[in-house]
């Protein structure tokens, strides 16, 4: 959709990736490419292989096979701790905030690959130790700002409700400054007015944010409003890939992911 | 049709945070009501309080029974099966085990093993999966194993918190198609929280809207299901 | 290789205490996902009943069976009296309360029953097992009894409603109660049956070890052990693993120079928590596999 | 001692949020809501009243005083690991032990003055205790506690062990002589070592406040609530989880230098299994999670098995359980969710 992302570098290249646990194939020689600035959706049935290639690319997991290079290089040498610092940011299907803490404390965390302190200097609060919490703490403020999060930045993210936390989810990710930003099914628990809002915030992120999107969502009205190409998995094989428009008609995934009269 | 569920003036709170402000609704035997809202609105909370999970005030009549105050697993006892946000299966059992555990609280012992055979009728993938361990499903595999075990209550009235969240297209099709036999031929009365309005309304009788703990709209699903700000905001035309 | 034989025997021969004791462990962790630091002292406790019973001059098993029972009810009680009031405090609050249990516990049998060492009947005799010096009758029959105990547990587990909601109610108290399991008496009915468990350990080990307060101290040490060794959520893996850390620490005493008697515990534990470094569900413990 | 699978496969994000909330640690600390300027004010209170005490008590109070203040600072340390990383820990009692023997052998047997002792036995306690957390990282809940107990289990025994003898002393131990007040203040020994332990325990403290608030800090407490996420936020987990565990070290073993400096005297028998439960039921009594707690659980440590002994002879252990229990029912969370109630009650009385 936007023009100028067929041109892009290519930032993450996914090559032939195949995962295999105790005899299950989980992925079975998947490649795509995601353009810097694009939107990409993943889409596919249940247990089509979306979230083990979430888990590949946040080094999670590591392939049986194949290579995943970001920004040209191979990421599956280095271990997922790094995967913040190199840009690559994730939020969780289910959630997966640290519950005991604040919204803002949640957020904190999130800036921690971008910044440096350590046990010495932050017991001793140390002038470089209080410069980074300054900097952490702006950086906080303007995203929960930015995500509209300031009614309940100061409460623990158990109570809040589940829209809320994904919204929170979604801070914790930005505070990374990611370039490559994986969204595990954004859309889960949100009514229709939500959706839109939703995938406006996205395409604004991406814009405002320099942000590359690799989305999970089942919502087709969301992945086909706002993906610049879609890539369809089923029993852990693509299926099909293209601008919305076309794999949206594409036979097979009708037959295996959205039903016979599905728009 | 006489009332099996009348709920009157329900409110209940997280420690300081009210959450419900007391809310009213009602459920026709053998009928399909929906909780519609945006998120936040209190719809899983209000799910969360008819069975006892949350500590709750006002009325929730049941059949003539009131049931605040009384426990979650009393409140199944009586026959309210819910199957709550997350689905809630036993991950470490395997999937019979999970419809035995459905059953835990019947009397009639003998009925047991024809209805987990009818379960596996009404969803064969369950069959072919009987030994495997539930956390091994995929996430629609899973939902129907929560609705199953439900069933396996024989329950007078299902509770049911987003059945169509993180499901593929296809597979919520089904599952709605499979809830709304369920319901037109073993007169199954369901509860439904559901973020697709659509998809909600396309099966329920009734329809409740909630805003930040109240209603503020209710009826017939068709009514609500034609009303122009309804349409806009939830179902988006 | 002769001395290596034997030893092993003879740590087959202690295991057999341990693995009778990891059952009862395994028993209360399947029921609260804890383990409880005053179930040796519920043992000794149990054991010092069926001695005064005896004292009374009730035949064996009569003593046998009404200590059993004694227990079963005592466990029950304890779990409504003490823990039900505080379930939902903090877990850490209750492992401190178990460590508050041992200490009444110990302390209590210390006053009515002093401190003195007092012998214990064993129904099987002490005479040599098959002619050979390594296996005592009692011993042997330890072995029968805890096999015995193991089996019973399994059909328990597998087979029976009760066996699957108490399953049920320890991996998901929630989605447990939702199903109408009344969570809370399954988990006093789990600590029924790990005191009646505890107990059988309890009369089974007198014997060997003599019955004083502080007896069960260093063996439910050995049976969490061999528990944690085999796998918590394994009952036949916890059976196998107390005869683990039998032979362990049998081999440990006699091979690793330096150690000595004293060295004896540390030396098995070290050896297990290597093992749990490369296993760390223990050696049949169940890994629960799900989608992330 | 729940235990959680923190290994990809198997650990399942956002399932049993219930396990969640009733695990080890408990949310805010009661502090949290009041206004950051009435806890000034109290602490500047109870500093003052610090300062002052050992002016108008006996010398065994003040002894005792300096001795709650040393089990406290050992607390502080279980606490970062426990409270605030989630790691559990039963062989604090080792590290005491490596402290208090740093101490007694550098001052009786190399003439080292008491003060360096403490930064050598921090040091030396947080290169086991980091050491240790390594192979540590592969064990969660009850199978760390096992391997922890394994470590206090040792301890007495290998202090006792004869090719050591001539550095430990072997059974007899090593008798301190105790130091006399600096600059010729005028202040006796315990009233100095009283002064002197409250110096180290404010710095210690005041760095333990500074860190769980810092990026650290809430690495440790990322760590705690959801290891997966925490990596994913880059939280180098091993790392983070390693130097917890040197760090709890490293306040219990100087806690352990400064408790031998005061006794006078180290032995084996004095480092048992017992002293890592005692810490356990001073973290919980205090409040896990919450740090000045750990003064209130230095105080139980020290006095209620005294208050036992006094009630009834025969029974005292009893007497303590029932102690410990009757606490744990009026404060499930400890001193500390106790507080949390008061302080929230009071708001919603001035309301």
């Amino acid at each position: 959709m936007s023009g100028a992302s067929q041109n892009g570098a290519p930032l993450l290249e996914v090559r032939d990736v195949a995962v295999r646990f105790e005899g299950i194939v989980a992925l079975d020689g998947v490649s795509f490419t995601l353009r810097k600035g694009q939107v990409l959706g993943l889409i596919g049935p249940n247990g089509a292989g979306k979230t083990t290639m979430f888990n590949c690319l946040s080094r999670l997991y590591t392939p049986t096979s194949g290579d995943v290079l970001f920004e040209g290089k191979s990421i599956l040498g280095r271990p997922a701790h790094e995967m913040a610092a190199i840009g690559i940011g994730r939020t969780f299907q289910n959630v997966a905030l640290f519950s005991r803490l604040t919204v803002r404390e949640n957020v904190l965390i999130g800036g921690h690959s971008h910044t440096s302190s350590n046990f010495v200097g932050d017991s001793l609060r140390l002038p470089g130790s209080r410069h980074t919490e300054s900097q952490l703490e702006s950086t906080a403020q303007e995203l929960i700002d930015y995500l509209d999060l300031n009614d309940v930045a100061d409460r623990p993210v158990a109570g809040l409700p589940f829209g809320t936390q994904k919204r929170v989810e979604l801070a914790r990710a930005l505070s990374a400054r990611p370039k490559l930003l994986l969204l595990d099914e954004p859309a889960g628990g949100l009514n229709h007015d939500e959706l839109h809002e939703l995938g406006r915030l996205v395409r604004q992120i991406r814009d405002d944010r320099d942000v590359t999107v690799l989305l999970v969502e089942h919502h087709m009205g969301l992945v086909m409003s706002i993906s610049d190409n879609v890539v369809a998995l089923n029993f852990g094989k693509k299926i099909a890939e293209g601008p919305p428009d076309a794999v949206r008609k594409d036979p097979e995934l009708i037959r295996a992911y959205l039903g016979g009269d599905a728009a | 049709m006489s009332k099996l569920l009348e709920v009157k003036d329900l409110r209940a709170s997280y420690g300081a945070v009210r959450v419900l402000h007391g809310l009213a609704f009602s459920l026709d035997e053998g009928g399909v009501t929906t909780l519609l809202g945006a998120n936040g609105a209190g719809k899983t909370t209000a799910l969360r309080a008819l069975c006892g999970m949350v500590k709750c005030s006002g009325e929730i009549l049941f059949e003539g029974k009131n049931l605040v105050g009384r426990s979650t697993e009393d409140i199944a006892r009586l026959g309210v099966a819910h199957v709550p946000e997350g689905r809630g299966t036993f991950t470490s059992m395997t999937v019979e085990e999970n419809l035995h555990l459905g059953a835990i609280s019947r009397s009639d012992k003998g009925n047991i093993q024809k209805d987990i055979d009818k379960m596996y009728d009404h969803f064969p993938r369950l069959r072919q999966r009987r030994t495997q361990q539930a956390g091994t499903l995929s996430g629609g595999e899973q939902q129907m194993l929560a609705i199953a075990r439900a069933l396996m209550l024989r329950p007078r009235l299902m509770l049911l918190d987003e059945p169509s969240f993180g499901l593929a297209p296809l597979v919520v099709k089904e599952m709605f198609e499979i809830l709304s036999v369920l319901n037109r031929e073993d007169k199954a009365s369901m509860l439904i929280v559901e973020q697709n309005a659509a998809l909600a309304l396309g099966i329920a009788d009734e329809a409740y809207l909630l805003e930040t703990g109240s209603i503020v709209m209710s009826g017939p699903a068709k009514q609500i299901g034609a009303d122009e700000n309804v349409r806009r905001s939830y179902l988006g035309y | 290789m002769e001395l290596f034989t034997q030893q092993v025997l003879a740590g087959i021969a202690t295991g057999a205490i341990y693995a009778c004791m990891a059952l009862a462990v395994v028993m209360i962790y399947q029921a609260i996902n804890h383990l409880n630091f005053a179930q040796g002292e519920m043992a000794m406790f149990s054991t010092f009943i069926a001695w005064q019973f005896l004292e009374w001059g009730l035949p064996y098993w009569l003593a046998f069976i009404l200590t059993v029972i004694v227990s079963f009810v005592a466990g029950v009680a304890i779990e409504r009296v003490v823990f039900k009031p505080i379930e939902n405090a903090p877990v850490l609050s209750h492992v401190v309360i178990f460590i508050a249990l041992y200490s009444v516990i110990n302390s209590a049998a210390g006053f009515i029953w002093d401190f003195t060492v007092k012998s214990f009947p064993s129904p099987f005799g002490s005479s040599p097992l098959f002619g050979s010096s390594l296996i005592s009758a009692h011993q042997g029959g330890m072995v029968a009894v805890t096999l015995a105990l193991l089996l019973l547990l399994y059909m328990f587990f597998s087979y029976t409603r009760v066996g699957l909601a108490m399953r049920a109610a320890a991996a998901n108290p929630a989605s447990a109660r939702l199903v109408g399991i009344r969570v809370s008496w399954m988990t006093a009915l789990g600590w029924g049956m790990a005191a009646a468990l505890g107990s059988i350990a309890g009369m089974l080990i007198a014997p060997v070890v003599f019955l004083e307060p502080n007896m069960m101290i260093s063996i439910l040490l050995y049976g969490f052990a061999g528990a944690v060794l085999g796998g918590l959520t394994s009952p036949g893996g916890a059976v196998l693993g107390g005869f683990a850390v039998g032979v362990i620490e049998n081999l440990a005493g006699t091979y690793i120079p330096v150690v000595g008697s004293e060295l004896k515990l540390p030396i098995a534990l070290v050896v297990i928590v290597v093992v749990l470094v490369f296993k760390p569900a223990g050696l049949f413990g169940r890994v629960v596999v799900s989608r992330v | 001692m729940s235990v959680q699978k923190e290994t990809v496969a198997h650990h399942d994000i956002g399932e049993s949020p219930e396990g969640a909330q009733r695990a080890i640690a408990r949310p805010a600390a009661p502090g949290a809501k009041t206004s950051v300027q009435t806890r000034h004010i109290l602490f500047v209170a109870l500093l003052a009243l610090a300062l002052f005490i050992p002016a108008f008590t006996k010398n065994f109070v003040v002894f005792q005083l300096t001795q709650t203040m040393v089990y406290a600072i050992a607390i502080v340390g279980l606490n970062l690991l426990t409270g605030f990383n989630g790691q559990f820990s039963l062989g604090h009692s080792a590290f005491y032990a490596v402290g208090a023997y740093t101490a007694a052998i550098m001052m009786e047997q190399m003439g080292v003055s008491y003060v360096w002792t403490l930064p050598a036995a921090g040091i030396l306690c947080f290169i086991l205790g980091f050491l240790f957390g390594l192979p540590a990282l592969r064990l969660e809940g009850v199978y760390l506690a096992l391997a922890t107990f394994a470590l206090a289990a040792a301890t007495p025994q290998i202090l006792k062990l004869s090719p050591l003898e001539q550095w430990t002393g072997g059974v007899q131990g090593i008798v301190i002589t105790k130091p006399d007040a600096p600059f010729g203040l005028p202040l006796n020994q315990d009233q100095w070592l009283y002064y002197f332990t409250l110096i180290v325990g404010l710095i210690l403290y005041l760095a333990a406040r500074n860190l769980v608030t810092s990026r650290t800090g809430r690495a440790l407490m990322a760590i705690r609530d959801n290891p997966i996420a925490a990596r994913s936020m880059g939280v180098n987990t091993s790392l983070y989880k390693a130097s917890a565990f040197g760090l709890s070290a490293l306040y219990t073993g100087v806690a352990g230098a400064l408790g031998a400096i005061i006794v006078q005297f180290v032995a084996p028998d004095s480092f048992t299994l017992t002293l890592s439960i005692g810490f356990l039921v001073g973290l919980v009594v205090g409040g896990v999670g919450w740090l000045p707690g750990a003064l209130f659980g230095g105080a139980f440590l020290l006095f209620v098995p005294n208050i036992a002994e006094n009630i009834s002879k025969g029974l005292s252990g009893a007497v303590y359980g029932l102690l410990l229990i009757l606490l744990i029912y009026v404060m499930p969370s400890g001193v500390a969710g106790f507080l949390q109630m008061i302080v929230s009650k009071a708001r919603g009385g001035a309301k």
